[in-house]
This record gives C-alpha cells, structure tokens and sequence, in this order.
C-alpha cells in the first residue's frame, strides 16, 4: 500500500496540468481547470495562453480566481473582449486548442451532463446548467474533463446532454458538425479515461498511484474496459505539489 | 436622465417585463435587483446569461414568472438553491425557464442589437436543449449547405446595467470586463444604468465600453451598486458574501428572514448583512455539481 | 516574428492570393502595398472595403485580377482612374469585380473571422447589386419567416494591416479609427502587420485593438507606412497627396512615370514623389461623381 | 432678376442644413452632406448627432474632413465603434434619423444610383459603387438626397439601382421590407423635391430664389410635376452663410 502524500484533488490537478502543452491555448473555466491551467504555466508550460470565457486572453493571475469574472484576470490579460468575441471570433472560429469540462455525469461515450439530474421536466436535481461548455465540447480542438469518479457521475447513459462528447459512438461528431476532436482524456481522482480510437469508448488508461483498477471499474457505472497499455499516472513532484499548494492556499 | 434609483425602477420598469440585468461577474446590478424586490414587482421575464445570486433572491422573492439563462449558479461557489427550489418545487412560485448556451444568448442579444430577427451560430448540436427549446432551430446556408443553428434575437423590454461612470448628459462608460452589456443595452427598449459617480466629463480609460446617451433612458448614481461584485478601479469582488449566500439561499426560512431584511431596510440600502451565519464547512460537497464551469 | 517588410511580403503573399489590405481611411497598408508592387506580384484577388488610391496603383502597376470591394474611390476626391480603366478598358489588364455593400462587406468579414459559413444582414433588397453578384442571396428567418440578405464568408489567405506599435512578442496595437480590421485579421488564413514602431511593453490606450501575437504572421517597421493616409499619434492625413493622385491616376503616362520610380526605389521606399504636378482647378468638374458619400 | 449673392452649393447647403432638426441622429457623407450638418450644428441644431460611416458616433469637428475617416472625427467623438458596429448596431437597428446621400443618377421615384453609367457590364463610366448608401437608404428614418441638377443626372430610369428610394412606386419599400421612410426630400441647386404622399414620384416642391419652374423643368430627364403649394426658398441668412463659408474657407 502505497502512502499517499497528497490529496485526491492534488492528483487529479497534476495530471490535468500535465495535458497542457506549452504554448497552447487553453479555455479555462473555475475551480480544478482553472488550478490546472495555473500550474501548467508555472512548470512546463509558461507560454500556455489562457483564455477565460469572460473575455480575458492570456490572462496570468497571480492568484487563483474565485469566478471566471474577476478582477485579477481583466488586469492580467493582454487584451479583454466582450462576450460575444470570446465566443464567435475565438472559440466559434477554432483558434482555441484545449477545453477543460467538468460533469455532473458523463458517460461511457464522453457525452456531458450539467443540466439536470432525473427528467427534464420534473428534475430530481436542478444544475447550473449549460454556459459555455457546449461550445467548448464543439469547437475547441481538444477537449480535457475533469470530475471525481463515482457511480453516480459515470453513468451508461447521461440523463441530458448538455455537451457532445462522442455521441453514440463512431462518426457522430463529424456528422453533428463538430469541429473539434471532442473529449480526449477524463481525468478523475482515480485515474484517466480516453476513447478508444476505433469504438470511442472511454477506456481506463492510467491508474494513480496507490488505485486498484477494479476500484475504479466499481466506481464505473458501465462495464469499463481497460486498455492494455495501463499505466500508472507517476506520483507529483515535489516541484508540482508546492505549486499546487502555493495556489490553492494549502501550502 | 440622472434620478435616484426608486423612480428610475419606478418609470421604467412595470409588472410582466422582460427584464436583463446583465453583467458578467463584474459590475453586476446588485441594487437594482434589490429595488425590483422591494417595489414587488411581479411575473417578470428575466433574462441573463449568468443568473447568480442576485437573480437567486429575485426568483426567491418571487418577482419572476419565467427565467431565460445559460448558465445559473453562485459563481466558484455551487447552485443556486431558490432557483432549484421554484424549478423543482415550484417555492415561492413556479418558475418557468428557457434555457440556452452561453454562445446562444450572446448571439441573441447581437441579433436584438443588430435589429435582426435571428441570430446563426455553430452551436447545440446534438445536444438535449435542442428538443425541450423551441428557441433553438436550424438554418441552411445558402452557399455551402452547411446546416448550422439559429436562435431569434432577443430584445428585452428594459436591459439594467452597472457602470462605473456617467456624466451629466447621461452619457455611460464602463471598462474592465464589459461582458455582453453593450449588446443587451442596445437590444432593449429602455435602458437603466446605476452608475458608481457622475462626472462632468468622461476621461478616456482603456478597454471602455461608452453607451451613448440616446441609449440610456435614466441613470441612477449608486455607489457599491454592483456589490457584492465589484467596479473596476472602485471595489473589489466580496467573494465571502458569495460564499455565505449559499447558507441563505439553501433554506428557505433564512432566504426569508434575509428578504424581509431587505425589503423593511430603507430604499437605497445597497445590501443587507447576512441574516444567518455561514454554514460550517463545505454545503456543496454531496452534490453532484459541475466541478469545472465557473459562472 | 519582427522582419524587413520584403521578406514578409515573400513569405505571406503568393501570386494567385487573396489578398485583403484594410484600412478604413486610417492605418492604412499603403508601403506594403507599395512592396507587392515592387516584387512583382500577379493575379492577386485585392480585397478591401474602400478600395482607394494604394489601390488603383496596385490595379494600375497589373497585379490584381479581380477586385471585391464596396465603395472604390479617392476619398474626398473623386475617381480611382486606373481602376476606371481597367474595368472600362482592361488597361493594363482585364479586372474582375465582384462588388457589395460597405455592411455586406463588413458582415462578410465578420462571418470570416467567426468561423461561420455566411452571414445575415438586412440589406441589399430591391438594388442591382443583387442580379450581377451571385455572393448576394436570401435567407428566410426560421422564426419570424423574414426574407434577409445572406453573404458569404470572407476569409482572405493574407490580411495586411498597418497599426501604430507592435511589441517584441508580436503584439500588434491599434487605435483611433480602428475599422474593420480586427475582423479583416481574424478572418484570414496569414497575417502581416507593418507598423510605426516596436516597443518593449504596449502601454494600454483608450479605444484600442489589441490583435494578440498568435494570429500575426509577421510583423515589419515601416515608420509611416501608412502615409498618406495617418497613423493617429503618430503623423496626420496627407490631403494633398490624396489631392494630386488624382492627375497622376487620370493618365496612363503620368501613372507609368510614377510606377517607374516607385519600381526603381530602393525597397522599403514609402512613397515616391508625384511624378506629375496636380492639374489645375477641379479636375472632377465633369464627371457625374456622386456628391454625397465619402469613402 | 435677384441679384445672387451666393453660390449654387452655398444654397444647397444651407437648404440641406435646414432639413436637420435638433437632436437627431444624421449619418453623414463627405461633401456638401458634411458641409451642411456642419452647418446645421453651429446654426438651429446645436444637438445634432453626427455619425461617421468609419465608426464615429457623435463626432464634433472643429473643420470640414476631408474624408468620412480623418482623425478629427475620432479626436471629437463621444466613441469610435468599428464598422461592423456601426453598420449593424447602429444604422440597421434603426437608430439613425437621417441619413444623407448623394448620387450620379436619380429617377423619378428617387432610386440612386453611384455604381455605373451605361451597361454593369460594360460600363460607359464606371462610379465608386455602393458603400454604404443602400443600408443608409433603407435604414434611416429618413433620407435627404443632395445633388446638381441635370437632365443627365434627373433620369426617368437610373442606369443601376445601388440604393432604393420608392423602387416603382407606393408600397414597394414595405414589399421589399425596407424599414425607413426611404428619401423624403432631394435638394438641388434649382430646388427641391419631395415624394408625393400617394404616387410617391419626386414632385418639384420648392424653387430657389431667383430659379424659374421652367428651367428646373428643363433640368429634369423626364415630365416633372410640380406641387400646388410651391414655395421658394427663403434666402441664406448672414448667419447661415458665414457659417458655411466658414467651414468652406471661402470666408
């Protein structure tokens, strides 16, 4: 047994941070992406441009934002446009290479729920609801998900669809008209998913240290293949870890 | 074109509305919101991209019949609990809504701006809101054939905004994140603007947004009106109060406690102090929110 | 990313390209325009909004094949001669035109720098332009059954702009009358920005566009590149070159001296001087020119 | 005979100015257009809005400019928007009051038209085209046309129709959802011209000092009624044209 020095969010922020390449534009939203991106730019990555859907692009915030709105980002940016531009002559038009989403429920085919839990009439569950994400899981060229692995979130099914991921499987993004290459990696406090290259069904592909793959096949609410290329994801760094903590307040 | 805030909500502002107070986290018409409550209006359409907590106390008031929205929730904090309690149980009255993508709303306040009846957009396909919004259609181009999505323009009876500064003629100027103000002022009929200060002349900042006059029907000097957002270059965003609201707006005997605050304090009063302490801990742990999509 | 204009011009623009370079009366592009005259450049497609005097040499000096273009004339002036003469003459060369109105054009580029396939607009209904343009066709609005105008996409393979100041990242700023060419910009495929200067840290001014290095290609010094036309802050408007184009355009030899010399300048040469002195008095007088509108 | 002591511009401008009622929105062209809300701003009309097609709204020159761009305009306006702004949230939401054209040929339903004389394809002379005279015809309010008149230029039918004015006749403008009042006045150097209220066919209703019917007749491509309440211009006054030779420097 491995001893864990670090927290499930630490993990899973690591390793989203690691999916950014230097250089790339990145659409940022709250909380984890956002402590993701934050980190990227401060180990590998220190040309990632970020672009949050407020307008700011290539904000560098010295702190962590609370909203996707504030302050910190406006001052920091190279240049703040309205929302509209944010959305059609940045996003719309593809000049964004990666997206982070969260889910309430996402399913075995990467198709992403914030909407509602249970039907949409007569909800069990009112979420926040779309904002920018469909347009994200449409346009930007790669998509990264973010969210804590339970039965309850990965579902065989989504109740809604808020945002496209692969559809029902196999040429259903190109036949939506999609122009992005949709959710290429869900990365969990368990480890990371990805679809398979021919049925895109999201695959387990990484382990983190110290998780058994039949911990995450039980937090799985389909019967979630494995590739057999598993990887274990390697433990942060000392150097990965103190960033996280500097901007998380955890230090 | 400068009156105080009661009669601006007063003239311009009338049960059955269609109202946008719009704001993007910044320089969000927090005063305004609290006017409407206190002067009871009733079964308004409210329209905004980013519905949050001020929309939360609005619904919990019960002065809205419908919302119209992409995404509502208390920003880097969670859901907003009196929106989900009309959705889900119809408390303190039932709340019909349309629901769009940020992308969508954007572009149907370009189109209402534009004086175009519709707006075309890549944009829902595939997805669920299609099927439960009659607002969502497609269109053809006419030169490729490409089938892409269409939204109609929406043009709200009154669009109320927050600034930093007017001058004496009325003229508006906001900087910072300008959001989708401009778009939603210049789509409405009517045009409300609080204002941080009037000045004799508006100094050139960079990144301004200027509403000229002939757009803005009243404008209301409010200071600390968009708290507890913030005004560029005035106040800081109180995060904390964004915080503590989820205490509030979970329980629907605080949220009352806090209305009745609010609508005995007298008119001007900007906000009132929490009625209930801040729940310990984090409340939104057991749900199953988006942990990725801030406001 | 910095480099001499000639290389620039060599490795963005190609015989054969779509080439947009905007400017609406201010900023504009008029020494690199100089440039792809001097190195030659053939069977371009020039696109632009107000086609002017940078123009008409372009067309005179035999580079462009076809023009697509709203509103071509020497703003304040009159008539661009050589783009008279090649469409009435093919002088030197047969030209295309393919021609819009100035919101037909603006809304092109906007659905260009959009990543859309077309864009709606009310306009165009009822005129000729409709019959000898076959980029000019109707959308019917999904909601309100609306008959609108729809265009297409304009997305250029080079945009050429000229802004006051770039940073050494490429940063490129602009200001005053910014016109269309943030859109002119997003919309294409390789971007070439000259400017007045390079400057460590772009020190914000109000009314600016910022276009963020990584949609610029190249970016080249050319203190007054956009003379005659201005740069604000940096020089005024040259009325008076705009003036004696007029005589030079109106002549194929007065024009063939002038691009003699221009051809024979050392590259990086803005502007030679007129070749021929002005006419005298009103050299328009007899043309039926349209009084009212500018460019 | 009156002794004229001013010129046929001079009267154009002042007349045009005249048309310009305080307070309203005015797009403005380049010219004797300028010229004359210029004029208009320093006389009746202090709280004339001047709009720029180049995207300066509310601009205030201390000169004429020569072009719709120059940097006047920008240093005095109450804001600089770009174009597409100013096209789509200006002018076709219908904000603009007045908007004034000018035009090579115009026809009896005062259809304009600055594209070609002769054939579109093989034009005898070819104009500077459209700009943005088809959206100020079918947008503002209303339109004021100021042009010299001549029988080349007075046409029963214009060559090429760039901006519509009452197309055949009553009900076109609302056929082809134009949403202004289309051209309500064209000024001349003889006089001026309003649509009849039923045929909507450009009817002689003023006459210039000193100008006779006839020879505004003469100077009309085809057979011009002219109105039983005539009026004759009432002549500059020592204000109006120290005004404008003010701003024409021909002081």
């Amino acid at each position: 047994m491995t001893t864990v020095t670090w927290t499930s969010d630490e993990i899973m922020t690591v390793t989203a941070a690691r999916s950014l390449r230097d250089g790339m534009a990145c659409f940022v939203g709250i909380g984890l992406p956002s402590t993701a991106a934050n980190v990227a730019s401060r180990t590998h990555a220190p040309d990632l441009w970020m672009i949050y859907e407020s307008g700011t692009l290539g904000a560098s915030p010295d702190h962590l934002p609370l909203s996707i709105g504030d302050g910190i980002l406006a001052d920091t940016a190279d240049t703040v446009v309205s929302v509209p531009e944010v959305f059609n002559y940045w996003l719309q038009a593809g000049r964004i290479d990666a997206g982070f989403l969260g889910a309430a429920q996402i399913d075995r085919y990467a198709n992403i729920n914030t909407t509602v839990i249970g039907d949409y009439d007569d909800p069990r569950v009112r979420l926040p609801g779309a904002g920018g994400a469909p347009e994200i899981a449409a346009s930007c060229r790669e998509v990264i998900v973010i969210m804590r692995h339970s039965r309850r979130a990965f579902v065989d099914k989504v109740d809604f669809v808020t945002s496209v991921g692969h559809g029902a499987g196999p040429g259903d993004r190109e036949r939506l008209g999609l122009t992005g290459a949709g959710p290429v990696r869900v990365i969990t406090d368990l480890g990371v998913l990805e679809p398979d290259p021919i049925t895109r069904e999201l695959t387990l592909v990484g382990v983190h240290p110290g998780v058994e793959v039949s911990a995450v096949r039980e937090a799985t609410g389909w019967d979630l293949r494995v590739s057999d290329d598993l990887v274990r994801t390697p433990a942060p760094t000392d150097t990965e870890l103190s960033v996280v903590r500097s901007l998380t307040g955890a230090a | 074109m400068v009156v105080p805030l009661g009669e601006a909500v007063r003239q311009l502002i009338h049960d059955g509305d269609t109202v946008a107070l719009e704001g993007f986290t910044h320089l969000i018409p927090v005063a305004a919101g609290h006017e409407i409550i206190r002067q009871g209006l009733r079964d308004l359409t409210l329209v905004r991209m980013t519905p949050d907590i001020v929309y939360d106390q609005l619904i919990g008031a019960g002065c809205a019949r419908k919302l119209v929205f992409s995404w509502g929730g208390n920003p880097g904090v969670g859901s907003l609990h009196r929106f989900r309690d009309a959705v889900t149980d119809a408390w303190p009255a039932p709340l019909e809504i349309e629901e769009h993508s940020h992308a969508g709303m954007a572009n149907r306040y370009v189109a209402g701006a534009s004086g175009l009846p519709f707006a075309v957009l890549r944009g829902y396909s595939g997805t669920d809101l299609v099927e439960n919004n009659p607002n969502i259609k497609t269109v053809t181009c006419p030169f490729t054939g490409q089938e892409l999505a269409a939204v109609p323009a929406l043009n709200p009876d009154v669009t109320v905004i927050h600034a930093q500064r007017a001058d004496t003629a009325g003229n508006v100027q906001l900087w910072g994140i300008t959001g989708i103000q401009k778009e939603a002022a210049l789509a409405a009929d009517r045009v409300l603007a609080t204002v941080e200060e009037v000045v004799d002349v508006l100094d050139p900042v960079p990144g301004q947004v200027i509403l000229p006059s002939r757009v803005v029907d009243a404008v209301s000097v409010v200071p600390g009106g968009a708290a507890p957002s913030y005004a560029h270059g005035y106040y800081e965003r109180d995060n904390a109060a964004y915080k503590d609201w989820d205490a509030i707006g979970r329980d629907r005997e605080a949220f009352t406690a806090w209305l009745r605050e609010l609508t005995s304090a007298a008119p001007g009063r900007t906000a009132p102090t929490p009625a209930v302490p801040p729940a310990p801990g984090s409340p939104d742990a057991g749900d199953p929110e988006p942990a990725g999509r801030g406001a």
